[in-house]
């Protein structure tokens, strides 16, 4: 099982996950859920920024991170995995990106956490531009995590 | 034949636009040869730009057929 | 920064994160949250479980996670760690554990998060009596992450 | 010298109590030499018990002072 959504509006990470996780109902099967949060930061490159614009590639964007998940499912033993990815204008602290993982047991749920998370940022088609005092920059590459 | 031809991000800036209809006679074309044709025909595929048919990434020298929706786009930065 | 709590009635993660996360007020400056919750599985070594009862050795256990957590915050670039645990009497599907790191970069939150956890399952004095058909059994290893 | 000492769950129901407080004379006791104390004469330190003084693992050879808390339980298993 899994869920991809690419959101136009702010969103609560939190609250996603736990409603997520109450409309799975497999209370008492999963005994751990691995979760990564990215959030905007009001610091990049050692200058600051004020703000970011998210664009993508829609259609593939959801197929890539499609892709990713049906392999992380291969690869592990998964009950259900979330992925939300923010698109448009994002603000200092806005959440960007949410990576939620459940599984019976942790290691597969820490595995696959962060499977997806580096697949996401290499390869799935997003692309930051940030606002800095000199006005707008394309963001240039993700460092390897 | 005809193919769809779009383009993200900064290359979408420096190209001016964000997508090309093209129609192209030879039935025999290769994503770099794409490249060429929408960006100048001198310009060679730059290193770092990716190259995708139909939402999948493919190598530049991969051939395009008919209807497909060939994508650039520079290095991806979401996350 | 860092908080440690143990906690003798159900609490819910996902609002313990999002209220910690308020109170540190330091949106803009971290990227990246990596968290985990291990919660109760209705099953055990192929056995069917009821009920769980929780002990740790009070004073140690806060003493323990509050070393392990100074040793991550050495190790990586961390921002703050939250760490709650529950005792007492544990329902099916209830969360046991929640760990948390925030960071600048993705990397250090989720090696600090794993590092902690496997600390915790193997060194953290607490134990799991489970109640089965039979009657009740002390749960007798953690197995490896 | 005095110590306490403290057991915790399946060593704490074998040994039907959760802590000692012990007077000890000679004031040179290692952690498995309280153990004796407790569990009686014969029985030796069990491999799989692990051995605290004050709130940190110690080995089984280390040293117990006046006024410490010894404790002793099985593998733990939280999380």
């Amino acid at each position: 099982m899994m869920k991809i959504e690419i959101r136009t509006e702010p969103f609560n990470p939190w609250s996603e996950i736990e409603s997520y996780q109450e409309q799975m109902q497999k209370d008492g099967q999963f005994g751990a859920m691995a979760s990564f949060v990215g959030s905007m930061r009001d610091l990049n490159e050692e200058e600051q920024v004020t703000e970011m614009q998210l664009e993508h590639y829609p259609g593939m964007t959801e197929k890539h991170l499609m892709d990713i998940c049906t392999e992380a499912n291969k690869k592990w033993d998964l009950i259900d995995i979330l992925v939300m990815h923010r698109v448009g204008e994002i603000r200092i602290g806005n959440p960007i990106v949410l990576v939620c993982v459940w599984s019976a047991h942790r290691a597969a749920a820490f595995d696959a956490c962060r499977f997806i998370m580096e697949d996401l940022k290499s390869k799935a088609p997003f692309w930051k531009q940030e606002t800095v005092a000199g006005g707008k920059r394309w963001v240039e590459k993700n460092t390897s995590g | 034949m005809s193919i769809t031809v779009k383009y993200f991000a900064s290359l979408r800036e420096i190209l001016g636009r964000s997508e090309d209809s093209l129609e192209i006679g030879d039935g025999n074309i290769t994503v770099s040869e794409v490249w060429k044709q929408v960006a100048g025909k001198q310009k060679s595929l730059p290193d770092d730009v990716l190259t995708v048919i139909n939402m999948e990434y493919v190598k530049p020298d991969a051939q395009v057929k008919d209807g497909d929706e060939v994508a650039f786009f520079p290095p991806v930065t979401g996350g």
